[in-house]
């Protein structure tokens, strides 16, 4: 972890909402999947989290949904403005040992699970992608992902386009995944919730967000309840869990 | 230039002490522990506590509201855990957080024989369930007791942690400096309740929150240069200070040590930034010795 | 739709208030007065007062410090020269600043036969010289010897303006509800302390100042709630409320009015705004009374 | 006083740590010498004063100096942005029946009098300036007044430009004060103090400034002492008053 003066490099509309930030950092290290950066904003006191969602080098790309004042400030950026990050934080999530594997998003939750492609990609472990959105516009980062997929599947909530349903509708229809050793899964609550009760052999590793106070460890702020009653924290236990391993 | 502070006793090699619950519990980022004058540990309950639900944090430009609800490892786990893996050169506090008086007594006496632990801030914000909600800290006769039985346990230090909700903290400081203790703290957070209003209940999974951050500050300056007024013991500031100025005011105010707490937040380095703008100010003013600025606000 | 309030027996037209201080005497922008609930003047003291000085005020992106010091008219011109100026179809609250007992029964008696006048907001946060700078509003028995005299005296309405510092404002709310009042105004400024550091003392011309604006709402917010708990007469809200929803969450959290204050200061016309935005959520809700949300905060 | 939504046309640095602003405001009326505008800035709660500096039909121009977080916001802000502005504010001075006029302009003081000076100008009043500053860096709007007053003076504490002293140095020295039928002064405090002793036998129109609340009349904020001993309110009784009326 450490603080980085950062450069924004492009600020594009990805989305209804959903801004694709790439940004230029110098001396970084290696980043796991799944870790997250934390930015600091003009609007408020605490930083904002956000996971990296893809690299080229020294270029780092991270895709912002606008839900409040601080992901609106990102958003309002303008290239050449100055960043103030913090990261890489977190676990990062584990790789796997054996493909094939699959990735759930469900709508801004592509994010992360692109530079999990790309790792997964560069370790030639197969990866298939099911993209899932409320609408055609807000499916975000196809193309990223068929250049790093064996598959990608795609689904909409009012079918606009692929597939019409919920991501938890359309998966158990899908034959391919019978052969998936493990899904990687980001997205709202009530995906998680339902993916839950779909009730896989095959384990299912769950991105988690959650109100972060520090990112860093320090405050409990971020709790994410398991499943003996203790919480965990969001920040460095996670940000990705076993979805059994935890209570939603 | 000479950075220490004495509190009695106490050495600190410089005024800044990390504040409870925003450095967990001195076992990561010890570089920036080594570098301040104390460090003080998460609240420490007699039981183990999971802590509230969450969302546990809100905040806004200034402010910081959080509701943890004490999520911390319990005395037992704490010992045998914790303290054997703290590894820092810098005085440790712990924060004991009791509901009731005999919560104290067990805290203190399971921790002071533990050489590591240089001292205990008592975390007198608690809920009391028993006396209807109250926390002990008040009511200036529950300090004076809590602040006695603590004196009569231990020789260590005894920081006296206090709220300002729903009490006169000038009383409640001078019934702790009467009973003995070392130092008080003003002062915890300040009640907050933030509102959801799609479902017209409390937004932390908590139902209220603590108030921090530099929003506060000009509110806890004043109360901190009341009660070092009304108080002969030390009083340690603790609200919104985030940059080396802000130490300088504490310490002109009335504080012998200014507690970083919020700000840990933004960046675990904050510390680092805020004791380097402390020493930048020390060397324009050609101020020799820290100690030199204890109270010395003129013309109030 | 239906924005009235009832306390008692007034009536207003909506919950929002023009908070004592922040809108002069009702002189200008009576159009905005005009569609308000109530407006409050500016604290009136016995005597004249020039006020503190310069400078009165400082700020941050969240909060406002005020030290104005009350400059005022005083009773006798507040009479003769501003009260038959004063032309608005707004209930008329006079803001009094009493710093004995004593003053409050002339203030009174000097108002209590105009017409114009429909209550008086009793600020309880002057210090008191002669009990050694505490203000008559930190004690539950000074609290309700001043609004006994002030019900003795008149039939009027009587709100009574409390102060949280160094007090417990829950006590000092029941203390003016048994001795009749008609409402507790929760709650004027907070205490605070600005330095100047390049001169080593308080930047402010009065030395300290009060805390106001949108930072501390969450802390008013929790202490609306208490009170309106605690006590069966309304409970007015006053602390850093800018804009419809806030409204929404201070009539929620207890509260039967709201003051509008701090913003004011930004823009004369924030109250029309704030009813629009307040107007235009009810719309959303679909709820039709506005009184309809007094207290209604679940799950706590 | 209206509520505006101002667009800035032009922000370019005139001297160290000054900017000057050009904005557009639609359906502004009349604006008084000596009024001013309160900028809402993003780093503070309340308002910041600045007077009308010059006026080209829909356009105004405002001379901001640095001196914290919200001039320094401005400063930073470039063509396009939008400001929200309250205005215009304050009494406004009154115009002197006849001339010649003598402007006094101390740093930044400059700005509203360079507006007072295209008034007279219009007016057909004689008016002369006498500009001082620190440096020459700091002499501002030299060039404006000269388009506009019948003589300009410049002075600086340094030397560097024009009489080398403080204008109150230099003001006794000057031979054609003898005919000037009243001072319009702005600067600093101290300057203010030093002019109250030179002691003119003419009217003193001393534009001040105060850390202000409201700048609409409402908060007593602004006190500046009078002679009687009681304050008057810088934003609605002033921001100029007879030298003589204040005590300083
Ligand atoms: C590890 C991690 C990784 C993340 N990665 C990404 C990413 O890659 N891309 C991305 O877009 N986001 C990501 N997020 C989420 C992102 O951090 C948040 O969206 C962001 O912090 C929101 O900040 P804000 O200031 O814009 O919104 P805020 O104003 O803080 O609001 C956030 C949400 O809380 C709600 N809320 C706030 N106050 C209240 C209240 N009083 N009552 C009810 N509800 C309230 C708001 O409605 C809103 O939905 C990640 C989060 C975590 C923890
Ligand atoms: C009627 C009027 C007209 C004006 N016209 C102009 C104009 O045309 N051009 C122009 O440049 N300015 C003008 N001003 C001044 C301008 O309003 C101020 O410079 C501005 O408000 C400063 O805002 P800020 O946020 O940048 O500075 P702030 O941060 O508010 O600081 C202002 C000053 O106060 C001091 N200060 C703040 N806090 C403290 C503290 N704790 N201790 C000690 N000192 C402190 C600062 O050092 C600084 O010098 C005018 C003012 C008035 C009242
Ligand atoms: C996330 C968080 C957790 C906290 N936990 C504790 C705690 O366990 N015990 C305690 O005495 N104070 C606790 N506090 C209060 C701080 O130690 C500090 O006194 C307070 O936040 C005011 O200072 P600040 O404005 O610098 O943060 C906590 C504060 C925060 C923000
Ligand atoms: C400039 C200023 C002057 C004030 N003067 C008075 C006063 O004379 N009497 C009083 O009871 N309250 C006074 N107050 C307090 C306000 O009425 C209000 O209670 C307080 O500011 C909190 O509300 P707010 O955050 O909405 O401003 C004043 C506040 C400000 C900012
Ligand atoms: S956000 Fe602070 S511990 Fe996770
Ligand atoms: S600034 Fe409020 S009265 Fe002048």
């Amino acid at each position: 972890m450490k603080k980085y003066q950062a450069t924004l490099l492009e600020n594009r509309l990805l989305g209804p909402e959903i801004y694709s930030l790439w940004v230029k950092i110098t001396d970084l290290g290696e980043v796991k999947p799944g870790q997250f950066f934390e930015f600091a904003t003009d609007t408020r006191f605490l930083r904002r989290a956000f996971s990296l969602s893809d690299r080229d080098g020294d270029r780092l790309r991270f895709v912002v949904k606008v839900v409040g004042s601080g992901t609106r400030w990102l958003a309002g950026l303008s290239a050449g403005s100055k960043l103030d990050l913090l990261g890489p934080l977190g676990e990062g999530t584990r790789m796997p040992s054996s493909g094939p594997v699959m990735l759930l998003a469900g709508g801004v939750g592509a994010a992360p699970l692109l530079y999990l492609a790309r790792k997964l990609n560069e370790q030639r472990v197969e990866v298939d992608a099911l993209l899932a959105a409320g609408t055609k516009e807000e499916l975000i980062l196809a193309e990223e992902f068929g250049s790093l997929c064996r598959e990608v599947i795609l689904a909409t909530d009012d079918g606009s386009c692929g597939h019409k349903g919920y991501l938890t509708d359309i998966l158990p229809t899908l034959p391919g995944t019978k052969d998936i050793q493990s899904f990687y899964a980001c997205g709202p609550e009530a995906m998680f919730v339902a993916l839950k009760r779909l009730n896989f052999r095959k384990p299912v590793y769950a991105f988690l967000e959650s109100r972060m106070g520090c990112g860093t460890g320090l405050c409990m702020g971020c709790a994410v309840r398991g499943r003996d009653g203790r919480y965990r924290r969001v920040c460095t236990d996670g940000p990705v869990f076993d979805l059994e391993e935890i209570e939603l | 230039m000479n950075l220490e502070v004495f509190l009695g006793k106490s050495r600190f090699r410089n005024p800044l002490v990390l504040a409870s619950g925003t450095f967990g519990y001195g076992l990561t980022y010890t570089d920036v522990i080594d570098r301040v004058g104390a460090f003080v540990t998460k609240g420490i309950t007699v039981q183990e506590r999971v802590g509230n639900p969450p969302p546990r944090i809100w905040d806004t430009k200034e402010t910081v509201v959080n509701s943890v609800g004490l999520e911390n490892v319990g005395l037992k786990r704490f010992k045998e855990e914790i303290l054997p893996e703290i590894d820092i050169s810098t005085p440790l506090y712990v924060n004991l957080a009791g509901v009731t008086i005999d919560d104290f007594r067990i805290l203190i006496e399971g921790l002071r024989d533990e050489e590591k632990v240089e001292g205990f801030e008592l975390n007198l914000s608690c809920p009391n369930v028993k006396e209807g909600g109250a926390a002990l800290g008040q009511s200036a006769d529950r300090v004076r007791k809590v602040a006695s039985l603590a004196r009569s346990l231990t020789t260590k230090s005894i920081w006296v942690k206090l709220t300002s909700n729903f009490c006169d903290v000038r009383e409640t400081a001078a019934a702790a400096a009467d009973a003995g203790a070392d130092a008080v703290v003003i002062v915890n957070t300040l009640n907050a309740l933030i509102i959801d209003l799609a479902n017209r209940k409390p937004f932390l999974g908590g139902g209220s929150g603590g108030l921090s951050g530099p929003a506060i500050k000009p509110h806890v300056l004043y109360m901190v240069h009341q009660v070092s007024k009304q108080v002969d013991i030390p009083v340690i500031a603790s609200g919104g200070a985030g940059c080396g100025t802000d130490v300088v005011e504490y310490l002109l105010a009335g504080a012998s040590l200014v507690q970083i707490g919020s700000i840990n937040l933004v960046d675990p380095q904050a510390s680092l930034r805020i004791l380097k703008g402390l020493e930048g100010w020390l060397k324009r003013e050609g101020i020799v010795c820290v100690s030199e600025l204890i109270g010395r606000l003129e013309g109030i």
